[in-house]
């Protein structure tokens, strides 16, 4: 257990590090690099990769937002395997749904009660 | 009366008698604190929106001037002022409280320069008895409308610069010989460059240029010589755009002196406040100029100074579709009125 | 800032009511943290633990594996084990492995083969029941079902 | 890639060597020293993810497998906390991607989002503008997915995989 909160960091802490050359090396800004590592996320897991380093790192791999991309084409074919092709459209967001409905409903609620402190 | 190519000579020395500047708590805490009239301790400043508390220190400056210079704002004819939120908004509002004819100006950061320049040609040529003019940006309503929203942990580069919070107002009279004042001896209209830069979070690097330009162009216009003046100051260039500036200016073959050459992005903020590469914003200029320079002016501290005010005249949305970032600089001569006899 | 702060406590007080909410028992608190090498349980009051350490044994024998825990229900025989951390990578390799290699030696009984922590957690956390007499087997074997439909829905 | 080159087309030369002279001046990127903040703070959101995770293995009934969601949404309480109360943007300052690509960061950029907004009603503001910033990260994640998910799904049905 010592051992994976040691590999959650690692892991975690690399996933970031290639956000942050993507910032400063390839100079993007955070909505492209954000969307690129979904994209890179999504890619992974279509090879297969993604959930062998989710068992290796734990939160490292689930926590940075390339698990996001994952878990949409998890979704996905979860449908696909039990409907078929139109699975891929329906089960996208079966395993996305918590960080998602999560940002909806923190923000509004972080709307109510806050005010941006500038 | 024109001069050269692009310039105006004020013969008959318009005076600018009172000035009112305003500022946020970030000012506060800034180099020139005391040279504010009045500082907020809050952001909101008692409001609920960020561009009502933007509308507010315009409005106190406004009101700080008159009270100085003990004129009733029924006694104004025009009032010359911009800000940088969508359609200036917050200043043609601070306007519609004050019942003073307006000319709602936009020249980005360069709008302080522009309408001191506008003011004093008024004045010059009794086009009026009494002209505001003034500049104001207020940084998170800045930031929400040409970044992210101020809570956004977006990570800002060492090149990105502070929009400062405030506003600074001075009222412009025709000359009355013998009174202790500062006076507007000239002033030079800056065209738009463009050199191509696009990077947002790197003004300064944009504007250095038009500065230069701007700069260049008045000793050519007025044939004088950079000694004439003991500080020429830039708007919000930062740190990095006023090295820049200085380098093509002593390429061009004008010969500057660094203690002579500043930047008020640079003066306002202290070093270990987190501003990267220093102040900016339409606020920026009017502010340091309004409050510190002339006091320094009247001090004695400088006889001679040409303010240049940079502005990048982009939007959210030009940049978003991949222009560049074109600008603008003005520049007006200040100094102190000549004594009786 | 009185509502914020009032926010805060609210945050805490939940967390704390959480903590609460089941006190378990000395080993099993920490059973992610060290090696247990817990003793095989049987729920099955009729049947004796003879085949069951044999399991144990067998699937201990694996070297990429470290603490095995063994329940035997009625039907199901739950075998829950944990990766040296290294191999984790190849974690539904070993599962396969585990259960190819299990229905062969023991064609007659119907595994539910798994690695997960909390599997693991709760077969230590039954083990622990099971000692208390109180704990009738019944109950343990309700408590054992549980725990194997928690691992047929873990996706 | 096409338009950058298109661009570098039309400077003319006097601005390419403006932008020459310029970059000497321009303070470089601290890009090491960005990459091993980013690494520290992208890693300890990842431990406390972890710690969370762990938790509600302990004191509730998740699997290590089902528990990724409670977990996430419980990291966007807290970037909603830190957000509201302002720490988000001065985290986000000091670790950059560090901040920005955990699901903190996401969580940030909704939230932050709605809270700018609001003085523009909870309609217009709020519920327009909640997206404008992580509207993309679902879009081309939902798209890329999609791509991704048909092919793999097809080529099972054509058996190749």
């Amino acid at each position: 257990m010592l051992a994976m909160f040691f590999w959650a960091f690692v892991i975690g802490g690399l996933i970031c590090v290639i956000g942050q050359l993507l910032f400063d090396v390839a100079k993007l800004t955070p909505g492209h690099t954000l969307s690129l590592l979904v994209v890179i996320g999504a890619i992974l897991d279509g090879f297969g990769l993604y959930e062998p380093l989710m068992d290796f790192a734990g939160a490292g791999a689930t926590i940075p937002i390339t698990s996001f991309g994952n878990s949409l084409v998890h979704g996905a074919m979860q449908d696909a395997q039990a409907h078929g092709i139109i699975g891929v459209l329906t089960g996208m967001f079966q395993v996305t749904s918590s960080g998602i409905s999560a940002a909806i409903i923190f923000g509004f609620i972080g709307a109510l009660i806050f005010k941006p402190k500038g | 009366m024109l001069k050269g190519h692009q310039s105006w000579l004020f013969a008959n020395r318009p005076m600018i008698t009172a000035t009112g500047v305003t500022g946020g708590p970030f000012e506060a805490n800034g180099k020139l604190a005391n040279d504010f009239d009045l500082l907020y301790e809050d952001l909101w400043m008692g409001k609920e929106s960020y561009e009502k508390a933007h509308r507010l220190l315009l409005e106190e400056a406004i009101k700080m001037a008159l009270q100085k210079g003990n004129v009733q704002k029924e006694q104004v004819q025009f009032l010359f002022a911009g800000d940088l939120i969508n359609q200036i908004t917050p200043t043609s509002f601070a306007a519609r409280t004050m019942q003073v004819p307006y000319f709602g100006l936009f020249g980005a950061c360069s709008t302080s320069m522009e309408g001191l320049a506008l003011s004093s040609f008024v004045v010059n040529y009794q086009g009026a008895k009494y002209v505001l003019t003034g500049a104001s940006s207020h940084n998170a309503a800045v930031e929400k409308q040409f970044r992210y929203p101020t809570e956004y942990g977006g990570q800002k580069p060492p090149t990105a610069q502070w929009t400062i919070t405030g506003a600074g107002v001075a009222l412009v009279e025709p000359n009355e010989p013998g009174k202790q004042h500062p006076v507007t001896t000239s002033a030079t209209i800056g065209k738009v460059i463009d050199m191509g830069l696009t990077d947002p979070f790197n003004m300064g690097g944009a504007m250095a240029p038009a500065a230069v330009d701007t700069i260049i162009a008045h000793f050519r216009d007025m044939q004088l010589d950079p000694s004439y003046y003991d500080l020429i100051v830039t708007g919000d260039l930062g740190r990095v755009g006023h090295d820049t500036a200085f380098e093509l200016l002593n390429k061009s073959g004008l010969k500057l002196e660094r203690k002579q050459f500043q930047d008020c992005g640079l003066l306002i903020y202290k070093d270990e406040q987190p501003v990267q590469s220093g102040g900016s914003g339409a606020g920026c200029s009017a502010t340091v100029l309004y409050g510190h320079l002339l006091n320094q002016l009247k001090k004695g501290t400088y006889k001679r100074m040409l303010v240049v005010a940079t502005g990048a005249l982009l939007s959210p949305l030009s940049f978003q579709q991949n222009e560049s970032i074109p600008c603008i600089a003005h520049a007006v001569a200040i100094e102190m009125n000549e004594e009786k006899g | 800032m009185v509502i914020r702060y009032r926010l805060i406590l609210l945050t805490c007080l939940l967390v704390l009511a959480a903590c609460n909410h089941n006190q378990p028992g000395k080993d099993s608190q920490l059973a992610l943290l060290k090696t247990m090498n817990p003793n095989p349980v049987v729920t099955d009051k009729t049947k004796d633990s003879d085949g069951v350490d044999e399991i144990k044994k067998d699937v201990s024998s694996l070297p990429e594996i470290y603490d095995v825990a063994v329940v035997k229900g009625k039907k199901d025989t739950l075998v829950v084990y944990k990766v040296k951390h290294l191999h984790r990578f190849k974690m539904k390799k070993i599962e396969k492995n585990i259960n190819k290699m299990l229905e062969k030696k023991y064609p007659k009984e119907n595994f539910t083969v798994s690695s997960d922590y909390k599997i693991f957690l709760e077969t230590v956390r039954l083990d622990e029941r099971m000692k208390s007499a109180k704990f009738s087997h019944r109950e343990a074997e309700k408590q054992f079902k549980k725990i194997v439909n928690m691992t047929d829905n873990k996706k | 890639m096409m338009e950058s080159k298109q661009k570098k087309q039309n400077t003319t030369l006097q601005q390419r060597n403006y932008q020459q002279l310029q970059q000497k001046h321009e303070i470089k990127r601290p890009v090491l020293k960005n990459c091993i903040k980013a690494f520290f703070v992208g890693g300890l959101i990842c431990v406390i993810g972890q710690a969370v995770s762990y938790f509600y293995i302990y004191f509730f009934n998740f699997t290590e497998q089902s528990v990724g969601n409670p977990t996430v949404a419980t990291m966007v309480f807290f970037s909603m906390l830190l957000t509201g109360f302002g720490v988000y943007d001065r985290l986000g300052q000091f670790g950059g991607a560090g901040s920005a690509v955990p699901v903190t960061g996401f969580g940030n950029a909704v939230i932050s989002a709605a809270i700018e907004h609001r003085t523009e009603g909870f309609v217009l503001g709020v519920g327009g503008n909640m997206f404008k910033l992580a509207g993309s990260v679902i879009l081309f994640g939902v798209f890329s997915a999609f791509v991704v998910a048909l092919i793999k799904t097809l080529l099972i049905i054509w058996g190749v995989l």
